[in-house]
C-alpha cells in the first residue's frame, strides 16, 4: 500500500514516456558499434594485456582493424579468422597484431560458417565463465546468508591497490556489506583501460583487471573469515564502460556504478558514445548477476536538491527503461539519488523523506542506491557526522536497498582507515535502532511529505512526456538533466562510435541477447 | 606495508602518513588571525603541513577549530612496557578454591565510593551479587565477606570501618576526577591508613573510569583499575597480593 | 487526538491513585517544618550574610532558636518581636544574634497581634519582591518573544563562577535558550548555603546568591544583545531545597531542578525531610513563575531503560500531583525523562518513541524535560555525537518542552566551550529540519510503539495503585524506585525536621497559599 | 579572564588549560601498548597528561584513539600577520567604474578547472551569470569579458586560448588535491607561460577549497584564494594588480 497516495494513473504515465524514450535509444543504438564494444569482444574472447608501449592489446588490434578501414564488419570476424588460419589462440593473434607480425586482412578468409562457429564457441566460453562466477556468487551468498538491507557501502580510495586492500578488510571487519573501490580523477576520459597491479592514482585507483583481482582475493578471503559475503564494486563509466563491465563480470565483481547518462552530463562523453556503450556494458552486467548503480545523485551536486528533484526521478525512469532494454532485472537496478537538501531549509527532513519514500514506491523491487550528502558537507566534521546520522536515518525509514554512508570528512579527502569505522558503526547503531520504523509509521494523508511526493512525481512525469516529445538527444542538447547542454556530436569520444555494417558481426551479443531474452537474440538477428 | 615497529607513526589511508585530526578553542576572535595561531599550534606539535579544515565563531572572542595535519613524531613500539595488576586473573571457582587453599579462611573486602563522589555504579559493578557483564561481583563469592559502603564515604568513616571489621582489603572507587579533586581524597586514605599504623595489613585498591594502575602505585596504592573492570580481575590481584605477602612476611 | 490509543480510563486510574498518594504525603507534610524551611523564611524576611566564622546568619539564628528548644513555634515570631523590639531590621536583629549581643527570648515579648502585622508586613514584601521578578522576566518575554520548543537547554560547570559567565554568554550567542549552573559535587549534602561568589567548585559551581546575580545579569545582558531572552537554571534539590528556592526566586531565575523524591533516591537524604522542604520549595517556585524540571531521567542511569519505563512514568504521576499541591502549574511542571536506551537493542528508537511521546499525551500541558544519553556514552566522542542526534530527533518527534542537549564528551568532563557549540548546532539543525514531523508522521494502530506506550501505561497505572496500598513511605523503604531502599528515619537531615507546635507561625506560608489558591491560605489557617 | 595575547593557549573551560583533542590510527593492535603508544605520540606532542579516552580495533592490526590532553605550547598572538591578496574590496558598479576610468577598456578574463578535475562548481560560482552566496559572477560584470572553459581543461589549451584571446587574467581552479596532485598541474602552467614569455602580461589567479594566498605566491601565482570565496574579491585583485602594473611599468 502506497504511504504517499501516489496515483497509479502518473505513474504509469511517467513510466510509458519513459519506455518510448528507451525505445527510441534502442533503434539508434541497435545500429551502431564502438571501438570500446569491439574491445571488448576481444576480451571476453580471451585477449589481454599490453604491447611494448603498455597499450593494451585489445586497442592495438582494434586500431590495426580501424586503420583499413574494416571496423563497421566488427572485429570478430577478422580476429576468429586468424585464429583459424593461425590455430593460435586470440591472445597469441593479439600479440602477433602487436609485434607487427601479422595482418589480420593480409590472411586468408576461412568461410563464413566455420568462422561463425569456432567465434560462438569463444562466446560461449565467456558467457561460462562469467556464469560460473554467478554461480560461485550465488553459492557463497547461499552458505553465508545475505545481509539486511540497506547494505553497507563504503569506499576505497587510496590510489594504491595494496593499501586499498589493507583498508578494505579492515572495512568488512568493521561491518562493511559493499567496497567500492574508486577510481583515480581521470581514468573515465581514458579510451584503454590501464593494465596490471597498479600504485598511482589520485583521488581513487586505477580500475584494472589485476586490481579487481586482487581486491576480490582479498574480499573473498576476509569473507570467509567473517562468514559475510562482501560485495565489491567498481565504475562501469567513462569511455570503457563495456570494457569494465567485462572485466568485472571475469573477475566477479558484485556491484558497477554504470548509469546511462551519467558520462554525457558529467564527463562530456559525447552523447551517442555513451548511449551506445552503455548498452552492451549493461547486457553484460545482466548476465554477470550485476547489480548497477545509477548516478542520479550527481544532479544533486550541482542542481539544488529541491528544485531539482524531479530531474531525479524522470532520470530514474530512463535509467530503468533503458536497463530492462538490456536485460538487466528489476532487481539488479540500484537507482540512485541522494540526500543533498541544504541544511537549513525548515522541514528539509521531510522533503528529503517524501523524495526517498518515493522512489521506494515506484521501483518496488529496485535496491535503490542512496547517496550520502556531499554538497552540503563541510570541515565541520562534527556537525558532519550529525548530517549523516539523519541520512541513515531517512535510509533505514525508508526501505532503501544500499546505503552509500557518509563520511564526516566528505569536504576534506577521501576517507582514513577509522573514518569508515566510525561511519560504519553510526550507520549501524541507526539502522538497528530503528529497524521497523518504516513498518511503524505512516505519513499523514494529504501532509506536506505526501503532497511534496505527488507534486515531483507530477513533475517527473510532465518532464518524460516533454523529454518523449523532442527525443532525448534533443533533451540533452537543451540541458535538461543537471543544467548541462551537450551537443549531439561534442564531447568526447565520438570518433569511436561507427555504424554497423551489414556484415556486421558480435556473437557476444546474441549470445547475451538469447541468454537476457532479448530481441535479437535468435541466430542471425544481429 | 609492515608497520617499522620501532618507529610507529599515525596511519591515515598511507603507511607512516602521520594523519592526525585535532580540535581545539581559542581565546581570539575568529578570522585568519585565529587560523594562523592554530596552524602555529599544530607546527609547534610536530605536524607538518596543518590544515584548519573548520574555523567557527563561539562567541565571547573565542573560536573553534578543527585540523588535520602530518605528525613527524615517531613512536618505538618494541620499548613499551605497560604496567597491568596482572596479566592473567582466575574464574570465580578458582579464586574461591585458591583463598581455601592459600589463605584457609573467608577474606574481608571493604567497598566504597569515597569524599563528596555518588557514583556507586562503578563500585557496585565490581561488589554486587550480580555483578556487571556477566561477571558475579564479590558479594557472591563464598570465600569472601564483602561489604559495600556505597556513596559519598568519608575516608574517616571508611577506615573506621575497615578496623571494626578487620578488613583485608579496601576497595575505593572515584568517578569525579574534575580539577583533579580524587588526587587529594585518594592519598588522605593511604595517611590515614599509615597514622593507624595498618596500611600494610591491608590490600588498597582503587578504580574509576580514569584511574589507572599507574597512578595508583604514584599515590600508594597497591593497584588501580580502569574502564571495564570486572570482579574475578580485582579479586585475583586481591588474593594473589594477599598470598604474596604471607609468603614475603614468612 | 491520542497518536498511540492510550484508554483514557487507564490514565485516569494512575492519576487518581497518585492523587491519593500525594494527598497522604499532604497530611505528613502539613504537621511539620525543617530548619530548611525556617532559614528560608527567614531570607524572605531579609536576613542574608555570615558570621564571623562564615555560617550564614539563617543558620546561626536557627540555631540560636533550635538551642533553646523554640523551634516548633517558628522561627518568625521571635524574630520580628526582636524586630520591634529593637526597632531594628530583620538583617541587623540577625547579626546580633550572630555576634552573641542577642538572645530572642531573653527580651520582652510584643503582643500576639502586633507581631503578625509586622510580620504579614515583611512576608507581603517579600512576595512583592517575587512578584517583580515574575512581571519582569513576564515584560522581557513579551518584548522578545519566545523561542520555539523544545528549548534548547545547555549546562555551564567550570567550578568557576567567572569563567561559567564566559562560557554561559557564549552558548546564549550559540543558540542556547536555556543556561543551568550545574552544581559541585556534595553541595546537596550541606545544611547551608554557601555564600558570595565563588571561584572553587568541582564538577559544578556552587550555587549561591551572588552567583545566581552574577550569572543572571550576565544573561540579562546578553540576552538584550541578542533580543533573546535566555533562562537561568539552577538546582533546588538537597537539605537546602527551599532556601534555594528563595534565592532563585529573588534573582529571577527561571528554571530550576526541584524533584519532590531525587534526593531521597539519590542523595540518601531522609525521606520526612525531603518531602516537607520540596512542598514548600515547590510553592516559592510557583509564586516565582519558575520552571520546575524533575529528576526521573536518574532511574535510568542505574536502572535499565526498558524494564523500568513504568517507574520513571509513575514518579512523573507522584511528582504531578505533589506539584499540583504545592500550587504549580502544569505549565511549570518541567516532568522528566531521558532517552537511555541501550543503544545495541533493535528496535530501541521505537521504544524510546513509544516512551516519550507517552509523557507527551498524558501530560499535554507540561514543558517535559528531555534528558540526553548519559550512561551509554562512551569516550567514543564521535558516536556519542550521533547518539544525541537521535535523541534530538525523538524530542522533535514528540513534541518535548526541553530538550537538555547531549554533549559528546558525556562520559569524559563537563562541557567545553565549544562542545556546546558542537551540541547545539546539532540541535538546531535535527529541529529546524524536521520541525513539523510530529504532526507527519502517525503510528501504526497496534504497531510496536502504541504497544509499548499502552504497556508502559498498565504497568504503571499498576505500580502506582500498589504504592497506593502501601503508603509512599512504606514505598520508598521496599526499593520501588531506583531499586534504592530507604527507611523512614535513615539518611541525612532527618534532625532537621520537627513538628509544628500549636502556636507555630509561619506568615510566607499563609501568604504563598493565599496567592497560589491552596487550602491553608485563610488568616489564622496555618 | 582576559587572555595573554603574547601567550595564547587553547581554552576548553579555563584560561589557559589548553585542552585540545586528538584522533588517529595507529597500525597496532588494539590493546594497552596502542594506547600507550598514543600517550607516548601525544606527550611528544606537548601534551601533558594525555588521556586515551577510546580505543577501537579496526582490524587488520590497526586501532583508532581518541585522546584529550593539555598543550603546554603557546602562539604569541601579537606577531600574528595575515597575507591575503587584499583586505578590502570593491563592490560591483565601483569594480566596472575602476576599470573603466582606470584602464579604459574591457578586461578579458579567462577561467578554468584544469588537469584532470573536474569540479566546476568553485569557478562557476566565481565565473558564472548568476553568481553565488548573492554575488553575481565575472560573465555579468559589463567591463569584464569572461570566458569559463569548465572542467578537465589541459594547460596546453588553456595557454593556446589566453593566446588567442588576449588574456588580460587567467583563473585557475583547483579541488582535487589528494597526494598533492594539484601541485604539478599549478606549476606546469606558470612554466608553459613562461616559456612562451607571458607571465608578465598576465594576472595568474588559483583557487580552492584548499589553495591559500601562501601557497598561491610560492607557486608563482599573483594570488590564491580559498573557501569561500567571492566574485568581487577576485575581481578587485585583478584590476588593482592591473593598474599597479600599468603604474610601474609606466
Ligand atoms: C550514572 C552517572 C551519574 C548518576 C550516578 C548514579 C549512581 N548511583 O552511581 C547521577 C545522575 C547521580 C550522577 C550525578 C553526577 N555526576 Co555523573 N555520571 C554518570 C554517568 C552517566 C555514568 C557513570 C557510570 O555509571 N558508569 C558505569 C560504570 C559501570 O562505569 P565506571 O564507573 O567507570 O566503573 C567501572 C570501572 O571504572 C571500574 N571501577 C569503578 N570504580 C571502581 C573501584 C574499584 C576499587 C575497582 C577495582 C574498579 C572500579 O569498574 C567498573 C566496572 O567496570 C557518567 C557519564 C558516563 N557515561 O560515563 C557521568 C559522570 C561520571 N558524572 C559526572 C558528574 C560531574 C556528576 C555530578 C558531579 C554533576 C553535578 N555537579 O551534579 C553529579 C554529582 C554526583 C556526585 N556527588 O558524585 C561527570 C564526571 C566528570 C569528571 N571526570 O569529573 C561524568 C563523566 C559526566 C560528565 N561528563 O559531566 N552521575
Ligand atoms: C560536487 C562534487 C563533485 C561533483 C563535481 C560536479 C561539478 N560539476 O563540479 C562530482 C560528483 C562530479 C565529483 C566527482 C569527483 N570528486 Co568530488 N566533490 C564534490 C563536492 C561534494 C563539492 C565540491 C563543490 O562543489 N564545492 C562548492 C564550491 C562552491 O566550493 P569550492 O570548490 O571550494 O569553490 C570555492 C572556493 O574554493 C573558490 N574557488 C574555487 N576554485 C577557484 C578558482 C579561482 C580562480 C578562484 C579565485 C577561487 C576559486 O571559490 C569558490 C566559491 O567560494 C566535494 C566535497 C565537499 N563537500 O566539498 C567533493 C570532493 C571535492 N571530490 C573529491 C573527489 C576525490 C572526487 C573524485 C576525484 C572521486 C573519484 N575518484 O571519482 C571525482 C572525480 C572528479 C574529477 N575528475 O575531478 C574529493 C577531493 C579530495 C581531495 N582533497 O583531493 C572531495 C573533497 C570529496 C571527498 N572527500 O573525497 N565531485
Ligand atoms: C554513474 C557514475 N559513474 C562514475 C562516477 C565516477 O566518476 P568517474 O567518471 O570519474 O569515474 C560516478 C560518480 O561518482 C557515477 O555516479
Ligand atoms: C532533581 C535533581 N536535583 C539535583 C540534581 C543534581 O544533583 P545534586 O543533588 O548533586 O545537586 C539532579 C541530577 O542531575 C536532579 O535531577
Amino acid at each position: 500500500m502506497s504511504k504517499l497516495q501516489l496515483d497509479p494513473e502518473v505513474i504509469a504515465r511517467a513510466r510509458r514516456a519513459a519506455a518510448a524514450i528507451a525505445d527510441e535509444a534502442a533503434r539508434f543504438i541497435e545500429k551502431r558499434s564502438t571501438v570500446a564494444i569491439e574491445r571488448t569482444v576481444l576480451r571476453l574472447l580471451g585477449l589481454d594485456g599490453v604491447d611494448a608501449d603498455g597499450v593494451p592489446l585489445p586497442n592495438v588490434v582494434i586500431e590495426h582493424v580501424q586503420a583499413q578501414g574494416r571496423l563497421a564488419e566488427g572485429v570478430v570476424r577478422p580476429v576468429v579468422n586468424a585464429v583459424l588460419q593461425t590455430g593460435w589462440s586470440v591472445q597469441t593473434v593479439g600479440e602477433a597484431v602487436a609485434a607487427g607480425n601479422l595482418n589480420l586482412f593480409a590472411i586468408e578468409q576461412a568461410p563464413e560458417k566455420e568462422i561463425r562457429t569456432r567465434a560462438e564457441e569463444l562466446a560461449r566460453e565467456a558467457l561460462n565463465r562469467i556464469r560460473r562466477n554467478r554461480e560461485r556468487r550465488d553459492e557463497l551468498l547461499a552458505a553465508y546468508g545475505d545481509q539486511p538491507k540497506p547494505y553497507v557501502y563504503v569506499i576505497v580510495a587510496t590510489g594504491n591497490i595494496y593499501e586499498d586492500v589493507v583498508q578494505a578488510r579492515a572495512a568488512a571487519r568493521q561491518g562493511a556489506d559493499i567496497i567500492a573501490v574508486i577510481r583515480s580523477t581521470g581514468q573515465s576520459l581514458l579510451d584503454y583501460v590501464p593494465f596490471g597491479p597498479t600504485t598511482e592514482g589520485f583521488g581513487g585507483t586505477f580500475a584494472t583487471q589485476a586490481n579487481f583481482q586482487i581486491m576480490r582475493q582479498a574480499l573473498d578471503q576476509v569473507g570467509a573469515e567473517l562468514g559475510r559475503y562482501i560485495r565489491l564494486c567498481n565504475y562501469c563509466s567513462g569511455l570503457c564502460m563495456p570494457e569494465i563491465a567485462a572485466m568485472g563480470a571475469f573477475e566477479r565483481l558484485d556491484v558497477m556504478l554504470n548509469d546511462a547518462l551519467y558520462g554525457i552530463l558529467f564527463r562530456d562523453i559525447n552523447m551517442q558514445r555513451t548511449l551506445v556503450d552503455q548498452n552492451f556494458s549493461r547486457m553484460i552486467n545482466a548476465c554477470a548477476g550485476v547489480i548497477i548503480n545509477t548516478g542520479e545523485d550527481n544532479y544533486l551536486t550541482t542542481a539544488d536538491a529541491v528544485e531539482a528533484a524531479h530531474t531525479v526521478l524522470a532520470s530514474q525512469f530512463i535509467n530503468e527503461q533503458l536497463a530492462l532494454s538490456a536485460g538487466l532485472k528489476e532487481e539488479q537496478m540500484g537507482l540512485g539519488h541522494a540526500f543533498e537538501m541544504n541544511p537549513e531549509i525548515e522541514d528539509g527532513f521531510l522533503l528529503e523523506i517524501a523524495q526517498a519514500q518515493l522512489a521506494r514506491e515506484i521501483f518496488p523491487n529496485a535496491p535503490l542506491k542512496y547517496m550520502p550528502p556531499t554538497k552540503h558537507m563541510t570541515g565541520n566534521i562534527f556537525r558532519g557526522h550529525v548530517q549523516d546520522t539523519l541520512f541513515n536515518l531517512a535510509g533505514i525509514m525508508t526501505g532503501q536497498g544500499i546505503q552509500l554512508l557518509g563520511m564526516m570528512t566528505e569536504a576534506i579527502h577521501t576517507p582514513l582507515i577509522h573514518e569508515r569505522q566510525l561511519a560504519i558503526e553510526a550507520a549501524r547503531y541507526v539502522f538497528n535502532n530503528a529497524r521497523h520504523l518504516a513498518g511503524e509509521i505512516e505519513f499523514k494523508a494529504d501532509g506536506m511529505i505526501a503532497r511534496r511526493a505527488q507534486q515531483v512525481l507530477e513533475q517527473a512525469a510532465d518532464l518524460l512526456e516533454e523529454i518523449e516529445a523532442i527525443g532525448l538527444f534533443q533533451a540533452l542538447s537543451k540541458g535538461i538533466f543537471a543544467d548541462v547542454k551537450r551537443s549531439m556530436t561534442g564531447g568526447k569520444g565520438l570518433d569511436g562510435v561507427f555504424e554497423r555494417a551489414d556484415t556486421y558481426f558480435n556473437p557476444i551479443e546474441t549470445l547475451l541477447r538469447q541468454e537476457l531474452n532479448l530481441p535479437g537474440g535468435k541466430e542471425g538477428d544481429a | 606495508m609492515k608497520p617499522d615497529l620501532a618507529r610507529i607513526r599515525p596511519y591515515g589511508d598511507a603507511m607512516d602518513d602521520g594523519i592526525v585530526q585535532l580540535s581545539f578553542s581559542l581565546p581570539l576572535p575568529c578570522g585568519e588571525e585565529a587560523k594562523e595561531a592554530a596552524r602555529q599550534l599544530a607546527a609547534q606539535m610536530g605536524l607538518s603541513e596543518p590544515q584548519v579544515v573548520h574555523a567557527q565563531d563561539l562567541g565571547e572572542g573565542f573560536t573553534f577549530l578543527v585540523l588535520y595535519g602530518n605528525s613527524r613524531h615517531t613512536v618505538d613500539a618494541t620499548k613499551i612496557r605497560v604496567v597491568k595488576p596482572s596479566t592473567e586473573h582466575m574464574g570465580f571457582d578458582e579464586i574461591n578454591q585458591f583463598i581455601r587453599d592459600k589463605i584457609g579462611r573467608t577474606i574481608v573486602v571493604l567497598g566504597a565510593c569515597t569524599g563528596t563522589d555518588a557514583h556507586t555504579v562503578g563500585i557496585d559493578a565490581i561488589m554486587n551479587m550480580k555483578g556487571y557483564a556477566g561477571e558475579y561481583g564479590l558479594e557472591r563469592y563464598p570465600m569472601i565477606e564483602a561489604h559495600n559502603l556505597g556513596a559519598q564515604v568519608d575516608n574517616e568513616d571508611l577506615l573506621a570501618k575497615a578496623i571494626e571489621l578487620n578488613a583485608d582489603a579496601i576497595l575505593v572507587s572515584q568517578v569525579v576526577t574534575q580539577k583533579d579533586v580524587h588526587l587529594p581524597n585518594l592519598t588522605r586514605l593511604v595517611d590515614l591508613l599509615e597514622a593507624e599504623g595498618i596500611r600494610s595489613k591491608v590490600v588498597l585498591v582503587c578504580g574509576g573510569p580514569r584511574i589507572s594502575h599507574e597512578l595508583a602505585l604514584e599515590l600508594g596504592y597497591d593497584a588501580g583499575f580502569g574502564p571495564g573492570t570486572l570482579a574475578p580481575e580485582v579479586a585475583t590481584f586481591i588474593v594473589q597480593e594477599m598470598v604474596e605477602r604471607m609468603r614475603k612476611t614468612v
